[in-house]
C-alpha cells in the first residue's frame, strides 16, 4: 500500500521553479532516501511533504489522505532536522512532552510515551538535561525521539547527521537503520552524503535541478545508473569515464581512443546495442590485479602515476585510453609511483551511456 | 573689541530692551555679541557658570545680584570694577544703595546693577472685569471677594505659571502683602524660624492656598503666558514682577486703560529692589578689560538706564534721572522708590540653596490643592531654621 | 494499488473540491485582521505627533486658536517655516535657526568622526588584541554609559580646563579646550565611547578568528589589520554607529550648550532658544517647524538607511 | 580568544630572548590609551571626584575642605522632592521597561510574520528615536495639552465627559511623560529584538509547526526564551536611558504639575547649578550611581564573570 | 635535515595544560599530519608552531632558526585555515598579494609570484574575483595560493578541507598531494579525518590530549598502532577488538570467550609474548570469505545481524566470541540478515595490546 504520494508536485520561489511536475510513490514501511547535490531540492520537497511550505501545485497524500491543504501537525508525520531545532530551554524531557502537552494528551499517556521513546533511543538518562550539556549525537538522538512520541506513519529527515563527525554519523547511521527495522515506519531520508543513501536506503531516489533522476534500489541505483549523471555522483571514488564509440560487429566492442573493449555479455536496457558514440563507466573496484587479471575480458598495462594509501585500501591514478583512470587495490598492495601494472577489468559490467542523451544504454 | 554678553533676557520685552545696550555699546566703536539663552535663569545659570570655571568665560553675564556670585567672586574669577564705580561715582547715583551693596565683596564693587525688579505687583485685566460685570478691584481684599464673579464669568481668577520661582514669588509678594514688610525681614533677614512658623505667618499661607484655589484652572507654564492670559482677558489677574509690564507694551495696552497694576497687591506699598546686574568675568587680554570696563560704565550712564527701563518696565537704578515717558505703572514705582518704601529683594538675603528649597515647597504647594497651609508653613519654617 | 487509493480518494472529491496547488487563503482572515489592525493602531500612535507637528507648522496662529490640533490647515502656510529658519528671535538676534545649521554641521562632523574611530579602533583592540587588563576597563567603560551625563558635566568642566593648560603648557601656545569645538568633540567622544565600543567590540568578536590568524600571518600588524582588513569588513556596524551618533550629537542639547560660546551654538541651542523665548503668546506653528526643521537631518538619514541600520543591528548589537 | 597576554615563564635556555611583557602588543596598547583614559581618568576620576565632594559642603564651587560627613544625605533622604523623583524614577523606570520590551517585541513579531509593507512599518515604529528628547517633549505636550489635544478633540466629538489629560493631573502626570518616552525608544528596541528574531534558526519554525504549537505559544515557550541575549542587550539599553531621564521631563512638564514629575536628574542638575549646592547635587548623584551599580553589578557578573567569551 | 622542531612545548589556557611537553622533529620536505580527536590539541599545536599563540613553556626552532618569540610572518611559514579565511573585500589577486605588499616586496615581483601561484593552482581565471564569488574549492585554492606565494619553507594547514563536500575533498586531496611532490616544502596537516591522513603523509602524528600517541608512516600506523588508542582511532570501519588473554604453551594463542585464535608469526615488539590478559585488535578488511576461508589459521560460522551495501563494499556486522564483530566483503556479495557465513582470518596479522597499559605488544 502506498503511504506517500506525491503527484505532479511544482514549487516555485518567485519565478525560480524549484520543484517540477514531480511525482513519487513511497510505500507503507518504505524507506526512501532522496539524493542529489546541494541546492537540487531535497529540502523544498520535504518541506513540501510536511507542509511546511505553500506548493504551487499537485498533490500531497499521506495515508490515504488527500493533506495538500492540512498544517503539518495533522499530517501524520515527524520531522527531524538538520540543525536538532531542539528547543534550547528546555529539558530533553520537556523537547519530548511538549508537543505532546499542546496537543493534550492525557499526563499519563505524554510519560509513558516519553520513556518510550528514550529507552528506544536509549536516552534515559539525559531526560533531565538542557540540550547544551549533549554532545552531537545526543542532541541528533533526542530530536529523533520528538519525532518518535508522536507516534506518527511518516518520519521525515534532513540531512540529520551532517552536523556530526564522521565516526558519531557512522554509529548514528547503524542505529537509525536499526530504529527503522524496529519501528517499520515509512522513513523519507534527505542526504547528500552516499554511504548513507546507500546503506539506508530500500529505494533511493536521486534528484537534479528539482527533477528525480532515478528512483530505485541502491543496488540498482550503484550497479545500473539510469544515466550518466547518477553513476557519476554515486560511487566514491569516482566511476571511471570513457569517451569513445560502441563498434558495429558480430561482437559489440566498446572503441576509446585506440583501445577495442569488448561488450559481450552487456545487459542492455533496450534490447541489442546498435553502433553509435558512447560513454562507458567502469567502477574503480571492478578493476582487477594480480594473478588473476588474464581472466579478465579486457587487459592493460598502466603506470602508476600516483596512489593514494588509505589503509584498507589504495587508490591508484593512472591514464588509460587518454582519460585519468583510477583503481582500486588492496590496502597491503605495494605500489609506487612509476611502477607498471598489468590491470584488467569486463567491460560488460560497466554501464554504457549515450553521447548525446547520457541515457543508460 | 568685541564682548560676549550672556543673558536670559529672551521674551519680547526683554529682548527689546537689551538691545537698547547693544545699540549703545556697539555705538562706541566695540561689539556686542549677543549670547541670549532662553529659558529663564535655570537653564541659563549652570551654562554661565559652567564656562567661567571652565576657564572660557564670556566676556559679561548678566546675573541676578546678590549672593549667588558670591563664591565666584572669593575664587578670583570675576573682574574687581571698583575704579569703575569711584570714577563714575556710582556710590552717589545708585539708589538704592542696597542695590551697589550686593555688587560690594571687601569694598570692592564687583557687579553693575543696571535696573530695579519689584516682584510687588499684581495686573489686572480690565477686560476680564468688564466681562464679569465686577468694577476693578483696587486691593487685594477686593481682588480676593471679586474672584467668585470672575469665575461665574468664566474667567481665571488667578493665572499663575507653573515654574517654580513663580510659585515663590508670588508667596513672596503674598507675605508681604498680609503679613507685612516686619514680619518679612524677620524671617527673610533674620531668619527668624520661630516667625516663620508663628501664627502671623498663618495667615500668609491661608491667604496663600485661597490663591491656589482661585488658580486652580491656570495652567500654562511659562509667566508671560500666565500674563497673555490677562491681556487677553481670559484671567483676571496675575502676581507677577514689573517685567510683565513689557508684555503689556509689547501688546499695545495702556495703563489704567487696559489694565491696572497694583504695587504691594494695594495694601503695602513697598518695591522689593531686587534687580539684575552684569557681572564681567576675569579675562586675560588688557584690550577686553577695557572694553569690560567701558560696558560697565555705559551700563549705568543715564541715557540707557531710561532707554533700557522703560524697554524692560523695570525702574533705573539712579536716582537722578528723570523718567518722563514712563507710564503710570512705573510712575507709581518710581514714587514708591522716592519715598524709600524698598525692601531687599529675596536674592539679595536668602542663598541660592535656601531659595530653591522654598521655591521646591512653594512649587509643590501652589500646586498640589491637598497640600494644608499648616503643613507648608511647617515645612517652610523648618528651612527657614536650617538657612544660612 | 496505487491506483486503488489514488481513486478512493478522488472519487468522493468530485463532488467537492479536491485539495490541490496552494492552499486557498482568505486576505481578510482573522489573524491578518489581527496582525494588519494592530500595526496600525501602532502607526497611528507613532505618527500621530509627526502629523500634528507636520499639520501645526502649517497653519497660522489664528488657526491654532481656534481649531484643534489635528485638523488639517484651512489655509497652508509656510510663513512658520520661514520665520522658524531664518527670522525668529532670540535676544537680540533675529536670524531663527539657521545661524545654527551650520555651527551644528561643524560640530557634528569632527564628532562623529573622532567618536567612531575611536570606538572603532577599542572594539577592535578589545576583541582581537587583548591584552591584561583590557577587559577590565571595557567593563569601566560600559558602566560609565551608566552615568548620567548631567553628573559629569562639573568635573568635566573642570578636566578641560585642566587638560588645555596642560596641552598649553606642553606645546606653548594658548590652547583653549574649553569652549572651542575640540572640546566638545572630545565631550562627545567620551560619552559616545560606551555603547559605541560595545557595539564594535560585539561585531569584531563575532569576526572569524582565522581571518585575524591569517593576515597576521601576512605580515600585517595592528594598524594593518585594522584599516585593510577588518574596516572594509566592517560597514554595516559603520552604518550604525554613524546613524547613532549623528542623531546623538545633533540633538544634544546639554553639552552643546555648556561647551559652545554663542557663536558656535549648535541648532538645538537655536531651537531651545526660540522654543523657550515666549513672546507674548507662544508661536506654537513657529516651534513646529522649528521642531522639524532641527529634526530633519537625523530623520533623512533615518529614512535613507533604516535597511542598513537594521542590518548592521544584527550584525554587531544583539551578539553580546 | 586571539593573542591573549599570557606571557610564560621566563626560560634560561632560550637563545632567543623574550621580549619583555609591557612592550607585548603595544600597538593595541598604544591605540587604546584614548579608551583607557576615558575609563580610568573620566568614569572613575570624576566619580570619585564626585563622591568625595558629596561629602563636602560645597556651594558654587567645589571646596574639598569643608567636610560634613553625612549631612548632604541626611537632607537628601528627608527632602520630598528626592522622594518623589526616587518613586518617579521606579514608576517610570518599570513601566518603561516593561512596555518598551513588550511593545518592541510585539511590534518586532509582528513584523517578523512576512507581512506586506514591513520597510515602511519598521520606519514608522522607528523614526522617532531620530528626534531628541526634547523635541518629543514638546510634541507629546501639545498631543496632550487638554485645551488643543487629544482630550479636546474627543470632546468636540461629542464624548463631552473624556478627561485625558495626564501632564496636567499630579496623580497621573509621570505616566504621560512615559507615553512619550515608549513613542521615543520603542522603536530602537523594536529593532534590536527583529534583528534577533531574524537570528533564530529557521528550523525551530518548522519543528513547532510540526508538532502543532500555536504561533503565540511557540513565541512565549521557545522563542522569547531563546533569545535571551537580545533581551539583555535591550535592557541595559533601555536602563542605561532611563536612569538619564531629564530632557524629557524638562521640554513635556518641568517638573510639574508641583513637583509631581521630578526625576533624580533633574534634582542634581538644579542643586549642583541652580541652588548652588554642589554637594548637594552630588550626594544625590552618587546615590543615582549606586542604584546603578546595584542593578549592573549582577549583570555584568553574569555577562563577563559566569561565561568567559574566550 | 630538520625543518621544524617542537621542543618540550607546553601551552596553558588559565589553569587548563592543553600540550603537555610535546616534542616532534620534522624532516625537510616533509608531510606530516597531525592527526586526532576533536579537542585533542592539533589546532592548538599548530597555532603555536605559527606563532599565533604565546606558548608557556618550550622552544620551536624553524629552518634552524630559534623563532620561539618571533612574529608569524616572520617565521618563514604559509597557513591554510579550514574556514579558509580569505579576506572577503579584496580580490583574489588581493587575497594573493596582501602579504607580499606587507612585507614590501616589488611590485613586479609580487604580480610574477602571484602569476606563478597562480598557474600552479590553476586559478588564473578567478583572479579578479571577490571571494563570495567562488565555490568553496576555489576559495580553499586561493587560500592555498595565499602560502605559495610567500615562498616559504614551511606549509601549515589546519583541516584545509573539512568544509568541502566529500567529492571535492577528494580531488582537492589529490592536488594538494601533486603539489607537495612538485614543490616538495616542508607541511605540517591537521585533520581528522583519516583518509587525509592516510594518504598524504610521510609521517603521521596520533595525538590524545595534548600528548603525541604514535608518529610513523601511514602503513606504520595502521598495522602496526603502538597502543590500542591509535588501533581504535585509524581505520574504518573500525577495527574489532576481542578481550581475552595470551595462553601459555608451545605455539602462543590468543583466548577470547570459548575461541582459540593461534597467533604463530604474530611479531612481537619486545620479542616473544608472554602469557597476560590482553586485547586482539582484528581489522574488518582483514577479514576472508568464500572460497579461501579455509586457508586462514582461524575460521568460525557467523549469523548476519545486519549489513550495510555500500555499493563498493559491504558491511556485515554479527557477534564473534561474545563480542560484536564487523567485517568487509565485496559489493557484489549478495548476504542478508540470518544468513550464515563462514569466515576467516589471520590473529597473527592483528595487533595485541596489553589489557591494562593497552600498549601494543
Ligand atoms: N525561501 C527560498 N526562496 C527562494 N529560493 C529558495 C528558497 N529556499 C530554497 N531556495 C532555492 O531552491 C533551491 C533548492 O533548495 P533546497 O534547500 O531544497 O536544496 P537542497 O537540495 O536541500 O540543498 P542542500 O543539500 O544544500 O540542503 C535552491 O536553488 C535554493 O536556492
Ligand atoms: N582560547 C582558548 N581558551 C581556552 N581553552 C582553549 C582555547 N582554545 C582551545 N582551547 C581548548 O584546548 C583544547 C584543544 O583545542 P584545539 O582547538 O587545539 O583542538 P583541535 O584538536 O584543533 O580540535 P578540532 O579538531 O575540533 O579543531 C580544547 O580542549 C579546547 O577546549
Ligand atoms: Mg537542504
Ligand atoms: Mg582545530
Amino acid at each position: 500500500m502506498t503511504n506517500v504520494t506525491v503527484k505532479d508536485l511544482t514549487l516555485e520561489f518567485g519565478a525560480v521553479r524549484v520543484l517540477d511536475k514531480l511525482n513519487i510513490e513511497i510505500e507503507e514501511g518504505e524507506f526512501l532516501v532522496l539524493l542529489g547535490a546541494s541546492g537540487c531540492g531535497k529540502s523544498t520537497l520535504l518541506n513540501c511533504v510536511a507542509g511546511l511550505l505553500d506548493i504551487t501545485d499537485g498533490e500531497i497524500h499521506i495515508g490515504g489522505r488527500n493533506v495538500t491543504w492540512e498544517e503539518p501537525s495533522e499530517r501524520g508525520i515527524g520531522m527531524v532536522f538538520q540543525s536538532y531545532a531542539l528547543y534550547p530551554q528546555m529539558t530533553v524531557e520537556g523537547n519530548l512532552s511538549f508537543g505532546l502537552k499542546n496537543a493534550r494528551v492525557p499526563k499519563a499517556e505524554i510519560a509513558e510515551r516519553v520513556a518510550r521513546a528514550a529507552e528506544i533511543l536509549q536516552i534515559e538518562p539525559l531526560l533531565k538535561r538542557k540540550p547544551a550539556a549533549l554532545s552531537g549525537g545526543q542532541r541528533q538522538r533526542v530530536a529523533i525521539g520528538r519525532a518518535l512520541v508522536r507516534d506518527v506513519d511518516v518520519f521525515l529527515f534532513d540531512e540529520p547527521l551532517s552536523n556530526l563527525d564522521a565516526k558519531l554519523r557512522a554509529d548514528l547511521r547503524v542505529e537509525l537503520k536499526l530504529l527503522h527495522q524496529k519501528l517499520d515506519n515509512t522513513m523519507i531520508y534527505v542526504t547528500h552524503d552516499q554511504v548513507e543513501a546507500m546503506t539506508l536506503a530500500d529505494r533511493i531516489a536521486i534528484m537534479r535541478g528539482g527533477v528525480v533522476q532515478q528512483i530505485a534500489s541502491p543496488s540498482e541505483v550503484y550497479n545500473r545508473p539510469s544515466n550518466k549523471y547518477v553513476a557519476g555522483f554515486i560511487g566514491s571514488p569516482t566511476i571511471n569515464f570513457f569517451e569513445g564509440s560502441i563498434t558495429d560487429g558480430t561482437a559489440p566492442e566498446f572503441l576509446a581512443a585506440d583501445m577495442k573493449m569488448p561488450l559481450a555479455g552487456y545487459e542492455a536496457s533496450q534490447g541489442a546495442l546498435s553502433p553509435r558514440p558512447a560513454w562507458l563507466g567502469v567502477r574503480p573496484e571492478a578493476v582487477i590485479t594480480g594473478t588473476d587479471v588474464d581472466k579478465q575480458p579486457f587487459t592493460a598495462e598502466i603506470t602508476v602515476e600516483l596512489f593514494e594509501a588509505m589503509g584498507a585500501d589504495t587508490l591508484v591514478y593512472t591514464t588509460l585510453a587518454g582519460t585519468p583512470f583510477r583503481f582500486r587495490m588492496s590496502g597491503q598492495a605495494r605500489v609506487a609511483a612509476g611502477d607498471t601494472l598489468r590491470i584488467g577489468f569486463d567491460p560488460a559490467q560497466g554501464s554504457l551511456f549515450d553521447k548525446t542523451t547520457e541515457e543508460r544504454l | 573689541a568685541e564682548l560676549e554678553v550672556t543673558h536670559w533676557w529672551t521674551s519680547g520685552g526683554e529682548a527689546a530692551a537689551v538691545a537698547e545696550f547693544a545699540k549703545a555699546f556697539d555705538a562706541t566703536g566695540h561689539t556686542w555679541i549677543d549670547g541670549a539663552i532662553a529659558g529663564s535663569g535655570g537653564t541659563a545659570r549652570p551654562i554661565i557658570i559652567s564656562r567661567i570655571i571652565g576657564g572660557d568665560p564670556m566676556h559679561a553675564t548678566q546675573l541676578n545680584h546678590g549672593r549667588q556670585a558670591e563664591e565666584l567672586i572669593e575664587a578670583g574669577l570675576l573682574l574687581d570694577l571698583t575704579d569703575v564705580a569711584e570714577a563714575e561715582g556710582w556710590k552717589d547715583i545708585v539708589n538704592p544703595t542696597s542695590l551697589l551693596d550686593s555688587c560690594t565683596v571687601d569694598g570692592k564693587v564687583y557687579c553693575a546693577p543696571v535696573n530695579i525688579h519689584s516682584w510687588q505687583w499684581i495686573w489686572l485685566s480690565h477686560k476680564a472685569y468688564e466681562d464679569a460685570g465686577v468694577p476693578v478691584p483696587s486691593n487685594w481684599d477686593e481682588y480676593v471677594a471679586s474672584a467668585a464673579a470672575l469665575e461665574a464669568a468664566g474667567k481665571i481668577p488667578l493665572a499663575m505659571g507653573q515654574q517654580a520661582w513663580q510659585s515663590s514669588g508670588a508667596f513672596g509678594v503674598i507675605n508681604v502683602a498680609v503679613g507685612g514688610v516686619e514680619l518679612w525681614n524677620k524671617i527673610n533677614v533674620q531668619k527668624d524660624a520661630e516667625a516663620a512658623g508663628g501664627p502671623e505667618m498663618a495667615k500668609v499661607f491661608e491667604a496663600a492656598a485661597a490663591a491656589r484655589a482661585m488658580a486652580a484652572n491656570s495652567n500654562v507654564q511659562d509667566w508671560n503666558q500666565a500674563t497673555n492670559l490677562v491681556i487677553t482677558g481670559q484671567a483676571g489677574a496675575q502676581i507677577m514682577g514689573d517685567w510683565a509690564q513689557g508684555e503689556f507694551q509689547v501688546a499695545g495696552q495702556v495703563a489704567g486703560q487696559d489694565y491696572t497694576c497694583l504695587p504691594g497687591l494695594g495694601v503695602n506699598e513697598v518695591i522689593s529692589t531686587g534687580g539684575d546686574a552684569f557681572y564681567f568675568p576675569k579675562q586675560d587680554d588688557p584690550e577686553i578689560e577695557k572694553a569690560q570696563k567701558e560696558l560697565a560704565a555705559l551700563l549705568l550712564s543715564p541715557e540707557v538706564q531710561v532707554n533700557f527701563n522703560l524697554k524692560k518696565g523695570s525702574l533705573p537704578v539712579r536716582g537722578d534721572i528723570d523718567l518722563a515717558a514712563a507710564n503710570d505703572c512705573m510712575k507709581k514705582g518710581l514714587e514708591i522708590l522716592a519715598a524709600g518704601n524698598i525692601l531687599l529683594s529675596g536674592d539679595q538675603v536668602l542663598s541660592a540653596d535656601t531659595s530653591g528649597q522654598i521655591e521646591d515647597l512653594m512649587v509643590e504647594f501652589w500646586n498640589d490643592p491637598s497640600y494644608s497651609a499648616a503643613d507648608a508653613q511647617a515645612k517652610y519654617a523648618s528651612i527657614i531654621a536650617d538657612a544660612d | 494499488m496505487t491506483d486503488a487509493t489514488a481513486n478512493a480518494n478522488t472519487a468522493p472529491a468530485k463532488q467537492r473540491v479536491t485539495p490541490r496547488g496552494a492552499k486557498p487563503r482568505r486576505r481578510l482572515s482573522p489573524a491578518n485582521i489581527m496582525l494588519y489592525g494592530t500595526l496600525f493602531v501602532a502607526s497611528v500612535y507613532y505618527l500621530l505627533p509627526l502629523y500634528v507637528m507636520i499639520v501645526t507648522s502649517l497653519k497660522g496662529m489664528p488657526e491654532i486658536r481656534l481649531g484643534n490640533v489635528f485638523s488639517p490647515p484651512v489655509e497652508v502656510t509656510f510663513e512658520p517655516w520661514v520665520k522658524a529658519w531664518a527670522e525668529a528671535c532670540t535676544g537680540i538676534n533675529c536670524d531663527g535657526l539657521s545661524r545654527g545649521f551650520w555651527n551644528s554641521v561643524q560640530i557634528l562632523v569632527p564628532s562623529v568622526v573622532i567618536s567612531i574611530a575611536i570606538a572603532s579602533v577599542n572594539g577592535y583592540a578589545l576583541s582581537l588584541w587583548k591584552f591584561k587588563g583590557s577587559e577590565v576597563f571595557f567593563t569601566i567603560l560600559i558602566f560609565g554609559a551608566f552615568i548620567p551625563y548631567q553628573v559629569m558635566i562639573y568635573p568635566i568642566v573642570i578636566l578641560l580646563r585642566e587638560a588645555g593648560d596642560v596641552l598649553s603648557a606642553i606645546t606653548g601656545t594658548k590652547i583653549r579646550l574649553m569652549g572651542s569645538i575640540w572640546g566638545l568633540v572630545i565631550v562627545h567622544t567620551i560619552f559616545g565611547m560606551p555603547i559605541l565600543t560595545l557595539l564594535f567590540r560585539n561585531y569584531f568578536a563575532s569576526v572569524p578568528e582565522e581571518l585575524f590568524k591569517a593576515a597576521r600571518v601576512d605580515g600585517a600588524g595592528f594598524w594593518g589589520i585594522y584599516f585593510r582588513i577588518m574596516l572594509p569588513m566592517a560597514l554595516p556596524i559603520f552604518v550604525v554607529a554613524m546613524i547613532l551618533q549623528v542623531t546623538g550629537i545633533w540633538n544634544d542639547f546639554l553639552f552643546g550648550v555648556i561647551f559652545t560660546k554663542p557663536e558656535t551654538y549648535p541648532m538645538t541651542v537655536q531651537l531651545n532658544n526660540i522654543v523657550n523665548s515666549v513672546q507674548g503668546v507662544k508661536e506654537y506653528n513657529v516651534n513646529m517647524a522649528a521642531t522639524l526643521l532641527t529634526g530633519l537631518v537625523p530623520l533623512i538619514i533615518y529614512f535613507a538607511s533604516g535597511k542598513l541600520f537594521v542590518r548592521g543591528i544584527a550584525a554587531g548589537a544583539v551578539k553580546g | 580568544m586571539a593573542v591573549t597576554d599570557s606571557g610564560g615563564t621566563e626560560s634560561a635556555r632560550t637563545t632567543s630572548k623574550k621580549p619583555n611583557r609591557l612592550f607585548k602588543n603595544l600597538t593595541a596598547k598604544l591605540a587604546s590609551i584614548p579608551m583607557i583614559l576615558t575609563a580610568v581618568v573620566v568614569f572613575i576620576g570624576c566619580t570619585g571626584w564626585t563622591i568625595y565632594h558629596s561629602f563636602t559642603k560645597s556651594r558654587l564651587l567645589p571646596a574639598p575642605d569643608k567636610w560634613v560627613g553625612l549631612d548632604q544625605y541626611e537632607r537628601l533622604w528627608s527632602t520630598r522632592r528626592w522622594l518623589v523623583s526616587i518613586e518617579n524614577l521606579a514608576i517610570y523606570g518599570v513601566c518603561s521597561l516593561i512596555l518598551s520590551l513588550v511593545i518592541g517585541f510585539t511590534l518586532a513579531a509582528l513584523l517578523d510574520r512576512k507581512i506586506r509593507g514591513e520597510n515602511v512599518f519598521r520606519t514608522i515604529f522607528l523614526y522617532p528615536f531620530a528626534l531628541s528628547f526634547i523635541v518629543t517633549g514638546l510634541v507629546w505636550q501639545w498631543v496632550l495639552n487638554p485645551q488643543f489635544g487629544i482630550q479636546s478633540v474627543v470632546q468636540r466629538w461629542g464624548w463631552e465627559s473624556f478627561a485625558f489629560d495626564p501632564l496636567n493631573n499630579a496623580d497621573i502626570v509621570i505616566y504621560g511623560i512615559l507615553i512619550a518616552g515608549i513613542w521615543q525608544g520603542s522603536g530602537f528596541i523594536m529593532v534590536i529584538m527583529l534583528a534577533g528574531l531574524r537570528g533564530i534558526d529557521e528550523d525551530i519554525w518548522k519543528a513547532t509547526r510540526v508538532e502543532g504549537i500555536p504561533v503565540w505559544k511557540t513565541y512565549i515557550v521557545v522563542i522569547i526564551p531563546m533569545m535571551r541575549p537580545v533581551f539583555v542587550t535591550a535592557l541595559v539599553l533601555i536602563a542605561a536611558g532611563i536612569i538619564k531621564v531629564y530632557d524629557l521631563v524638562v521640554a513635556q512638564t518641568s517638573g510639574g504639575p508641583g513637583i509631581s514629575s521630578e526625576v533624580p536628574a533633574k534634582y542634581v542638575i538644579e542643586k549642583m547649578f541652580q541652588s548652588q549646592n554642589l554637594g548637594q547635587g552630588f550626594a544625590a548623584s552618587t546615590m543615582m550611581l549606586l542604584s546603578v551599580l546595584v542593578v549592573l553589578i549582577p549583570w555584568a557578573y553574569l555577562e563577563f564573570g559566569g561565561k568567559r567569551r574566550d
